[in-house]
C-alpha cells in the first residue's frame, strides 16, 4: 500500500465503499492497475456503518423474540434482558471478522493502490489526495452517502441521532420516535421493540416502507400492530422540541409525540459536497451525479457507481455496478444493469423480499395483461413451524413471464435468491411449476404461487 | 403437505388449463406461440440483442439452445465494444 | 365423501400420502374422477409422523440452542428446560391446521371420492375395500413405506423405538442410541442433543449422510463433533441387549454403547405386501414397484408414485411424480422427472442441502470435464450474523453448465430453491454471476460461489 507521487493508472476510485471497492477487486482481476482513495475505512458505510451492524442488531433482536416466546415451541427460558455492551461487542466482532477479509482481500490484489485520505477530483481525470496526485485514464466515483435531516430537524447526537449514532448506543432506551418509515426506519423499530423499547414511526407518506408493493406495506403494517409498534403515517413532521426527559415532536395537524430519543431515518443523500465533481464539469442534480445507462458521466471516462448514482441505495447494487464499470472499461461490453432486477430485502420482523415491479408499476406499464397471486404462508408447512404469518405474491403478465415477486414473513429475504433468478431470467410461471420445491421449506411457498398461475395449484385454490 | 384455505386469494388465475397433447416441455417455454428455450437462454439472448423468435432451435423439441443464440449473436455485428 | 358399490373412476388410487394425494388433486384439475383410498389419515407419513413432526421437533431444538447460547449475541436468558408435553402440543397443532386445510382441499374437489379403508388390488384395475369394488381406467399404487428393522432387532416401541414412536415421546430421554447415520437418524440426533440428551450414532457406512457428497458429509462430522454428538461410523451393528435400565448395542468388533432408548433409523421399506400387487403381475423388486421412467408399471394404465418406487424417497419427489401421472392420465405429456434435480434437504443443525450431482458421481460421469468450487461461509456475512459455519460447493462442467451444488450450515435448507432452479435450467455460472445477490443474505454464498466459477471473484480469492 505505497502511496505513489503523481502516479498514473488505468483507474482512479473515489471511496472505498461497497461500489468502490468492488469495482477495484474487479478491475485488478482484469489487469488494469487501480488507485482506491478513502478517507475513512475499506468497506464504507455498509461494513462499518449500515447492513452489517443492524442485521447483527436485528439477529439478535430476533433471539431475543424467539427466548420471549419460547414457551410456544415447548422450550421454557426466562428472558433476563439485554445487555448492550454484550450486543455491540458480538456486532464489532462480526464487523472486524469481515473487514479484515475485505483488507485481505484489497491487499494481496497486486494491482491495487490503496490510499488512505481524502480525494477531490482537480481534473477532469486526476484526484489529489493530501497534496499528491492520483491520474487516471479512467475516474469511478463511489464516494457514498450520508444520513440526512429536515430543515429544523438539528442532530445533536445525543436526543436526535442518525443511524451512524444508534449503532454505537450503550444502553436500551425506555422510548424512541423513528422518523422516517423506510426500510432503515422499520428495521430500527423493529429491533427496538424486540429490545422492549416503547417505539413509534411517523412517517409522512400513506404507508411505511412505501416503495414497496401496497399489500407488503399493509402486510408489515398489521404485523407490526401485532407487535405493538406504533406508527403514525400520511402526515409529515412539523417540529421538535427538547423536553426534561428527552423529546417531544410534533406532527402536521397537532398530534405530538414523546419519547427519550428521536431517531432520524429520513434518507441517506449523496456525499458529493466540496468534491470537485461540479467543479470539473460532472453534471449533477440536488447533489446526484448523473449518469446514463452504462453508468458514464457527462465527463469522458468519468463514471460514478453506488448511491451518489439515483436509484436504490444499496450495497449489492454498488457491487454490480462497480463490477460492470471495471469491465467496461476492461472493454468487455458487460449488459446494462435492469434496476429492476435487483433484488430489495428489510430485514425487519417479518422481513419484505421483492424484485421486479411492483403490482401498480406493472399496470401502468403493462395494464390489463397484468395477473397477479397471493399464496398465503398460512398453507405453507414451514412457515406454520415458525409461526410466521405473511404471503409471497406474484405478478406476471398473461401468458408472459413473471414480472415480480413480493414476500413478507419471517426468513423470506432468502428466498429472494430464487426470485431474482425467476425475474431476471424472465421465467413463466409454467417453467417454475414444473420443478417441484424441497419439503417442508419457505421456498415451497414461491413454489405453489408459480403451481397457482401455471393453473396447477397443489397446496391451495386456484 | 399443507393448505390454504385461509389464503386470501387475490385475481384468481384461469382456471385449470385446458387438456391438451402439446408436451409440457422441458424446463422450455409454455404453449402458445411462446419460444421453446430455457429461461437463462433467453436471459442470453437479450442481452446479446437476439431476437429469438426469429431463430429455429436445434435442441429438444425444437428448443432453442445457447449455441443457436450465441451463433445467431456472432452472425449479426455486436455492439461495438469499447476500448481502454 | 360418498362410497359408491362398484363404481367406476378415471383413476383409482390406492394410499392419500404425498404421492397418492398430489395426484388426485392435479387429476381432479384436470376433470378426472377419482377415487383415493386412504386406510390410516389422508397426507401419509409426511405429514403426520415423517416431514412435518420432525421439523416442529427440530425448530424447538433450535429455539433451545438459541436460548442456551444467547449471552453470544448479547442477550441474556435461561434456558429451564424442555417441556415435551408443551413441544408434543405444539407440534401437533402445526399437523392438525395442515391437516385441517387438506382435508378442505380433498373435499372440495368435486370430482375426488375420499374412501376410508384398506384397500387391495383385486384385479389389474380394481381395488377392494371393505368388500367393495372400485375400478379405475387407471390405477395409482402410492401406499407409501414403513420404517424397516434389521434381522435381530426387535421393535418393541418402549426401549427399540422406530421414528413413529420417537416422534410421540412424552419425555427427554437421558441417553439414546441412534442406528442409522442417514437422514432420519442425523435428524433426530440433533434434536435430543438440543434437548440436552447424550446422543450416539452407530452407521455402517464409512460416512454419515452416505448419500450426499463427500464434503458435505465431513462438514456435518464436524459439526457434531463439536456439538459433542458422538458417532461411530464403518462398522455394522451386531446385536442388542436389554439392560436393567436400557439397551446395549454391540457393534461389529466387540465396541459397545449402552443408552437408555434404541432409535432404529435403518431406512424405510416400501408398503407393498399383501396389497395384491404382484398377484396382479406388477413387476416388483425386494417390495419396490417396477417403473419405467414415465411411472408406468409393468401392468397396462397401472402407475406408481412415491416411496414404493425405487429412488429418492422424499414427500416432494412424490408430489411431482403424483403430478406427473395425473397429466400423463390426461393426455398431457409431461416431461420426464430428472431425479438428480430434486433438490435434498437434511433439516439437522447445521442443515444440508443439494441438488444434481456429487462431485464423485459428476467425475463417473463426466471425467476430467468436472471442475468445482468450494464457498466458505466464513466469508458470507449473514452466515457470520448466524454465526454459523459452512460452505457452499459448485460442481460444473468445464465450459458447461452446473451439474451439483451442495451446501451445509444454517438454513441452506432455503437456499436450494434458487439451486434447483440453476441445475434444473442448466445455468452457466457465468449466467449466474451476473446477478449480484442481496446483501447481506446467505445466497450471497451460493453468488459469490458462482462469481468466482465465473472468474470473478468478489469477496474471495478465486
Ligand atoms: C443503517 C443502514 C443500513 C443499511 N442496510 C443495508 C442492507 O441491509 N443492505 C443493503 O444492500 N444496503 C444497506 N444499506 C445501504 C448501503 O450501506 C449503501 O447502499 C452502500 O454502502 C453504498 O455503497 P457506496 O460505495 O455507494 O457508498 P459507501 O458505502 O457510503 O462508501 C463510500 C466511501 O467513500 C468514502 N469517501 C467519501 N468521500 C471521500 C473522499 N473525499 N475521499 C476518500 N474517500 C471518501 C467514504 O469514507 C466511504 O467509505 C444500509 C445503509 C444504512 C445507513
Ligand atoms: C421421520 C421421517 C421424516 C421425514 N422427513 C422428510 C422431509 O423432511 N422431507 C421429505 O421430503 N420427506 C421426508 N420424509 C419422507 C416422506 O415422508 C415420504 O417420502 C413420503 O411420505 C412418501 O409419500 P408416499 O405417498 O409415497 O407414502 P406415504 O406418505 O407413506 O403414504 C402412503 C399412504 O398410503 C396409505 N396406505 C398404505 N397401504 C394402504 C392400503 N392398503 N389401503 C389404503 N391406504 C393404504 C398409508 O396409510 C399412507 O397414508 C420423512 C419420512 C420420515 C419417516
Amino acid at each position: 500500500m505505497s502511496e505513489p507521487n503523481e502516479a498514473t493508472f488505468d483507474i482512479v476510485i473515489l471511496g472505498g465503499g461497497s461500489g468502490g471497492y468492488a469495482a477495484a477487486l474487479r478491475a485488478a482481476q482484469l489487469d488494469l492497475s487501480v488507485a482506491l482513495i478513502e478517507k475513512g475505512k475499506l468497506g464504507g458505510t455498509c461494513l462499518h456503518n449500515g447492513c452489517i451492524p443492524t442485521k447483527a442488531l436485528l439477529h439478535a433482536a430476533e433471539i431475543a423474540d424467539q427466548t420471549r416466546e419460547s414457551e410456544q415451541f415447548g422450550v421454557k427460558a426466562e428472558l433476563v434482558g439485554i445487555d448492550m455492551a454484550a450486543v455491540n461487542s458480538y456486532k464489532d466482532g462480526v464487523i472486524s471478522r469481515l473487514y479484515k477479509g475485505l483488507q485481505g482481500l484489497v491487499g494481496s490484489a497486486k494491482n491495487i493502490t490503496f490510499v488512505a485520505g481524502a480525494g477531490k477530483l482537480v481534473g477532469q481525470n486526476v484526484v489529489e489526495v493530501d497534496g499528491k496526485r492520483y491520474t487516471g485514464r479512467n475516474v469511478i466515483l463511489a464516494s457514498g452517502s450520508y444520513a440526512k435531516s429536515l430543515p429544523g430537524l438539528e442532530i445533536d447526537g445525543e436526543r436526535i441521532i442518525t443511524s451512524d449514532h444508534a449503532l454505537t448506543l450503550d444502553r436500551v432506551p425506555a422510548s424512541v420516535i423513528v422518523l422516517g418509515g423506510g426500510v432503515i426506519g422499520v428495521e430500527f423499530a423493529s429491533v427496538w421493540k424486540s429490545f422492549g423499547v416503547d417505539v413509534t414511526i411517523v412517517e409522512a407518506l400513506p404507508r411505511l416502507v412505501a416503495a414497496e408493493d401496497e399489500e407488503s406495506s399493509k402486510a408489515l403494517e398489521r404485523a407490526f400492530r401485532k407487535r405493538k409498534i406504533n406508527f403514525k403515517v400520511g402526515k409529515p413532521f412539523e417540529k421538535v422540541e427538547k423536553t426534561d426527559n428527552g423529546v417531544k415532536l410534533t406532527i402536521s395537524g397537532g398530534d405530538t409525540v414523546e419519547a427519550e430519543l428521536l431517531l432520524v431515518a429520513v434518507g441517506r443523500g449523496p456525499n458529493t459536497a466540496n468534491l470537485g465533481y461540479e467543479e470539473q464539469g460532472v453534471k449533477m442534480d440536488r447533489g446526484y451525479v448523473l449518469t446514463d445507462e452504462r453508468l458514464r458521466t457527462s465527463v469522458p471516462n468519468v463514471y460514478a457507481v453506488g448511491d451518489i448514482v439515483p436509484g436504490l441505495q444499496l450495497a449489492h447494487r454498488g457491487f454490480q455496478q462497480g463490477i460492470f464499470v471495471a469491465e467496461e472499461i476492461a472493454g468487455q461490453n458487460p449488459a446494462v444493469i435492469d434496476e429492476a432486477g435487483i433484488p430489495r430485502v428489510t430485514y425487519s420482523d417479518p422481513e419484505l423480499a421483492s424484485v421486479g415491479l411492483t403490482e401498480a408499476k406493472a399496470k401502468e406499464q403493462y395494464g390489463d395483461k397484468v395477473k397477479t397471486y397471493n399464496y398465503n404462508l398460512g398453507g405453507n408447512g414451514k412457515s406454520q413451524i415458525l409461526k410466521t404469518a405473511g404471503f409471497v405474491k406474484l405478478v406476471r403478465l398473461e401468458d408472459g413471464p413473471v414480472v415480480g415477486v413480493h414476500m413478507v414473513g419471517a426468513r423470506v429475504g432468502e428466498l429472494v435468491g430464487e426470485a431474482q433468478l425467476i425475474y431476471n431470467w424472465e421465467a413463466y410461471p409454467a417453467e417454475v411449476a414444473q420443478l417441484v420445491h424441497a419439503h417442508p421449506t419457505q421456498t415451497e411457498a414461491l413454489g405453489e404461487a408459480h403451481l397457482a398461475l401455471a393453473g396447477k395449484p397443489l397446496h391451495s385454490h386456484a | 403437505p399443507a393448505q390454504a384455505s385461509a389464503a386470501p386469494v387475490q385475481a384468481a388465475p384461469a382456471p385449470a388449463a385446458p387438456v391438451s397433447p402439446a408436451p409440457v416441455g422441458n424446463g422450455h417455454g409454455q404453449a402458445g406461440g411462446l419460444v421453446l428455450a430455457k429461461p437463462p437462454v433467453r436471459k442470453l439472448a437479450k442481452d446479446l440483442g437476439v431476437d429469438l423468435t426469429t431463430l429455429t432451435g436445434s435442441g429438444p423439441l425444437g428448443s432453442i439452445t445457447r449455441e443457436d443464440v450465441q451463433q445467431a449473436a456472432s452472425a449479426t455485428p455486436a455492439a461495438e465494444p469499447l476500448t481502454v
